[in-house]
């Protein structure tokens, strides 16, 4: 497959868009500015950008607990998000949702999810609706490989299999969750021949190789668009953090860290760009600092916003009539 | 006026919104070929076709969580539960994510789902399938939940909710399909949080809710005929609660009994007595009581089910003991 | 595989005491004798029956909405269940469970089951029991086709595989879940193929053929026994009977039902023994008459027996420590 | 006496029981490698192996289902539900199952299952992770609802769970894990359905679990300066529910005020309050008043957060009104 240059930059830009937010997350919550549970995406940025790459504004994401990579691929606004972090009304939610709640509807962000399995049923739902319209819209869910072991996810996929929806389910393995390894949670070694059971079709990936991820997406979303039913793609790839930050990682080795360190995706893809001529060395820095100050701006952005006003309590939990 | 069964005209009530918005689909396990289990989705498979009458596989959590996800991506879902018994597969996708989302997204969502389900005994369908259900509803913030107990109500009161920009949960006590009531033909709404009076009386308000709406009255029949004056108070839905209309009764009546199907402890009995206490204290002559199930499942012998159900007579002994 | 004479002889009369035992529920249920919801089991019979000739008094089984014939095949008490049916206090449950309820611990009956879907997890832990105990038990999960759609089923089956439970999961594919034609609630052919989401061998069997039953269960439970950990069983069957009692059956037709009432698993099995010379006609008459004789005086006794106390519906929430 | 946190008198109740007690085993998400989100299972893997610590795949069905089985099967299972707030995926099998078997049964069937759970807000967790849910569990014939408040409790009301026969739900709220207060070394029990009076008073009977225990210590600790006289209840145990000791409290003061963490509409307070008044409305002076959230979901920034619990000045002023 050969992809524009511009696209490749794109994804680079996302990748490391990602990487620089979630390190200055890490900070702020180190330093006590980001108070609740934070799960960073460091190590998995090219999962969320590959599958993206090919969204259109009107397509639909669940996401998870871990979030922020796939909002920030889905075209979610920095500020808007760091003012959530902090719990300011300036965020997404108002200060109301959270890391684990950001979302967007108006960019067909159905939502991070505090519950482990929550999406699939909802992107199944999407998926219908996108059916229902018939504007060849397609609905992504994101979901750990954790969470593959939750009835939901067997339900969400059956359902978007039997009828033919345009769903695409990506598991995200990056081999725990929380402390249990993937081989201590499930006897298969590869999530993607659970798509047997639902008779779609399963792949799996090198999820930290981005352009093997957006090979995989682009099928399975071309496929979707074209009405011929939601595909399973299983992307192996590991967290670089914790579970959430404080996490004291008692349950893998640092060796196991620095093999998987060595095959990080940003690195990896800015040397092919490097390579290929689509990116040189200036001007990955000029890439850089401009991320770099983007995710400075979202933090003073955040920091000046005002905290919710105490009346605001109250308020979204429903729908007045008109 | 022409009379219909509740299931009727809850059919009646999904046709008529159907046909007026496309965005409209129902889905739920047998609604489309077999019409629904109690007939309610009878003849939708026919005149709407597959795409907006889903028979799904056995499957709440999906049933539930596909319709947000559709209520999301702009569909008006009216997703049926077989038995409310069986919420506890699937509950998760209702308070967490239905009546959650809009509060936890800063306001930028709507989610204009209906569930359909079926509560109560009577039919010696056992612990699984007999349950009151609705005080666990009561308690989630972002639900509506709505308590039908005529065939008029239950019209009226549906296309509301399929109507509401919000998820309600809507509760038909199983008992009471075959029961006819006069229904106009034109669909028509009934405003959520207006308790209905459903009988007027001066010595005591009995509040019941569903089949037990029925009871009361027949218990105030009863109690007519020793001089007693019953007012019978239909919530019709439990969230929003009309507490005023209720609290207004108390203190006229000055006596207060509250009759549900559910078993007492942590039913919704306990919220109205404490919400009548709170606002109408000093009205109140006496102290007010509850009619309820005992503290069991619900047993599949018709000779214990009868039991289990609040009757009329344990109604009237309640008024009575209020009222001595 | 060779099979006992005695052995073949308890299949044959297990499947003709069910057979018989619905039949007369049936007409019970017709003349009011019967309330609330049953499910009958004729044409499932060779089902409960290959599977169970292999189990032990201390193996546990969980069962269905659908349970009577697992009961009876799992060595239940016509009379009991007869009464419990009347919802009698004589009955298994003291009138407390019926159809859908019936249960019998001390043959390790977990229960029959409202939920479609309850099983699998409980049957997990009765065998994470057994294993615990080690003294070689294995549990059943008799499940229909529709609930392997249920979250539930993957997350038992799921279970039982990654802690190598010695757990059975029998899934009966009547080829409806009451209205929904299997192809219309799924989008695999065999319900087979889903042991291979959880790396567990997964066969199908003609389930109107209680010897192939009785050999794929026998590996099934030799293995079980053995410590490999879990399979999944699937056998083809169908239901000659509405879902329930009182089912229009408008969802499929006549001809259907009698392609598969020409594979009747009873007079099949019947002229299988008669042509081996283990049943003779004589023979067969015998055993039908004693069966029709135990079934009514399972009837005489359930008639018989005294309506529960109205006291005792306080009874039995709680266990009271000794 | 020795002093334990609220989670280190768990760790203890734990290790103490498994020592006793071969059959009991623990399975949960994290209770092995990582000890307990919460740290509560720390070092149980290392003492008692993989066979009776048991980390479990993310399939809160299949723990608390698996839990009945094996529990049916003759173990004692103490499973773990990491959040209170997950129960929705897996509510089934403890209410449709592990709580009616019993009965559906017709007696035969020993269910020793305690669930362990967090429950509460304070740490900016959000709407997913921080309710309280105590209510619906009481509305649950065949379950026992334990809500403990001190280390002290901790441990023997855990104790007493892992012995009982019954499914028992144990629910810690998570801002109390760190607190501090002397425990004995030796097992205890503490009787299930015994509310412990936390302090005497004549002025008014404030009853709350949990957290607001503590808010309702210091509300009287105020209040004590401004001379009003608070008892404090603390129930311990909402299944069973001692009433007979919250009523003679308030026969004693006279005055009710109920307070919990948990939204008030549909909450334990009104169940509360209802039974106070049914068995001792002569006895009230004033009516009685409850504090609670508001109907809500739980906002997730710090400052709504705090709005959103339940505050020592709210309990205060509830009590300057009843007492008024
Ligand atoms: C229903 C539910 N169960 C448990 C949790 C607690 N929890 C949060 S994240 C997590 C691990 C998820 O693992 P995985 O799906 O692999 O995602 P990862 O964190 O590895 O990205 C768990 C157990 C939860 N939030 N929801
Ligand atoms: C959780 C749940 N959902 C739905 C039902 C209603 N219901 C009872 S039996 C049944 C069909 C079950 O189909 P299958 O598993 O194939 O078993 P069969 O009846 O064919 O033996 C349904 C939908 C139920 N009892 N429980
Ligand atoms: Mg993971
Ligand atoms: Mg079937």
């Amino acid at each position: 497959m050969s992809i524009e240059p511009e696209n490749l930059l794109w994804m680079y830009t996302t990748m490391l868009t990602i990487r620089r937010f979630e390190e200055k997350v890490g900070e702020l919550f180190a330093v006590g500015k980001v108070p609740g549970f934070v799960h960073l995406y460091i190590g998995e940025e090219a999962v969320a950008t590959g599958v993206c790459a090919h969204l259109r504004k009107d397509d639909y994401i669940t996401s998870t607990h871990r979030g922020h990579g796939h909002l920030i691929a889905k075209g979610g606004d920095l500020k808007l998000m760091m003012a959530e972090l902090f719990g300011r009304r300036t965020g997404y939610c108002k200060g109301k949702g959270g890391s684990m709640h950001i979302a967007d509807v108006d960019l067909g962000i159905l939502g991070a999810n505090g519950i482990v399995g929550g999406g699939p049923p909802i992107a199944a739902g999407a998926a219908l609706a996108a059916k229902y319209r018939g504007a060849g819209q397609v609905a992504v869910c994101f979901l750990g490989d954790g969470a593959s072991n939750q009835g939901t996810f067997h339900e969400g996929v059956n359902l978007a299999s039997v009828w033919k929806l345009p769903a695409i389910f990506v598991v995200e393995n990056n081999m725990y969750g929380i402390s249990l390894s993937q081989t201590r949670s499930m006897r298969v070694q590869d999530i993607a021949d659970r798509a047997a059971a639902y008779d779609i079709p399963g792949f799996v990936v090198d999820g930290n190789d981005v352009i093997a991820v957006y090979e995989a997406a682009g099928e399975a979303i071309r496929r979707a668009r074209a009405g011929e039913g939601p595909t399973l793609i299983e992307c192996k790839t590991y967290r670089y953090r914790g579970h959430f930050e404080g996490d004291p990682m008692i349950y893998r080795t640092r060796e196991e860290e620095e093999m998987w360190k060595a095959k990080d995706p940003i690195p990896r893809f800015q040397a092919k760009l490097l390579e290929m001529g689509v990116l040189t060395e200036a001007k990955a820095k000029e890439i850089n600092d401009r991320i770099v100050a983007q995710v400075e701006e979202a933090v003073r952005f955040a920091e000046a916003s005002p905290w919710p006003a105490l009346e605001e309590l109250l308020e979204d939990v429903y729908t007045v009539a008109a | 006026m022409r009379t219909l069964t509740f299931a009727q005209a809850l059919n009646e009530a999904l046709k008529q919104e159907m046909r007026r918005d496309p965005t409209i689909y129902v889905a739920g396990e047998d609604v489309g070929v077999y019409g629904g289990i109690f007939g309610v989705t009878a003849g939708l498979l026919q005149e709407f076709g597959e795409d907006r009458v889903r028979d799904t596989p056995i499957t709440e959590s999906a049933i539930i969580g596909s319709a947000v996800g559709a209520a999301a991506g702009g569909l008006r879902p009216v997703a049926e539960l077989m038995f409310i018994d069986f919420i506890g597969v699937a509950l998760d996708q209702l308070y967490n994510q239905a009546a959650k989302m809009k509060y936890m997204f800063g306001g930028k969502a709507r989610l204009p789902i209906v569930l359909r389900t079926t509560c109560g005994a009577g039919m010696c369908a056992a612990a699984q399938h007999s349950q009151s259900l609705e005080a666990w509803f009561m308690h989630i913030p972002g639900l509506k939940v709505v308590v039908p107990s005529t065939p008029y109500d239950a019209k009226g009161l549906l296309i509301t909710a399929i109507r509401d920009d919000n998820p309600v949960v809507f509760i038909e006590h199983k008992m009471l399909y075959g029961m006819e009531g006069e229904v106009p033909e034109e669909p028509y709404t009934i405003p959520f949080g207006q308790a209905d009076i459903k009988r007027e009386g001066s010595d005591v308000t009995v509040v019941a809710t569903m089949a037990m709406v029925h009871k009361a009255l027949t218990a105030a029949e009863e109690l007519a005929k020793e001089g007693i004056s019953v007012e019978v108070v239909d919530p019709r839905t439990l969230t929003p609660l009309d507490v005023e209309t209720i609290v207004n009764s108390v203190k006229k009546t000055r006596r207060l009994v509250v009759v549900h199907e559910a078993v007492k402890q942590g039913g919704a009995g306990g919220e109205i007595v404490a919400s009548v206490v709170e606002e109408a204290f000093d009205y109140l002559d006496a102290p007010p009581k509850r009619v309820a199930a005992p503290f069991t499942p619900v047993p599949f012998s018709p000779v214990l089910e009868q039991a289990f159900i609040p009757s009329v007579e344990k109604i009237v002994a309640a008024v009575k003991e209020v009222v001595a």
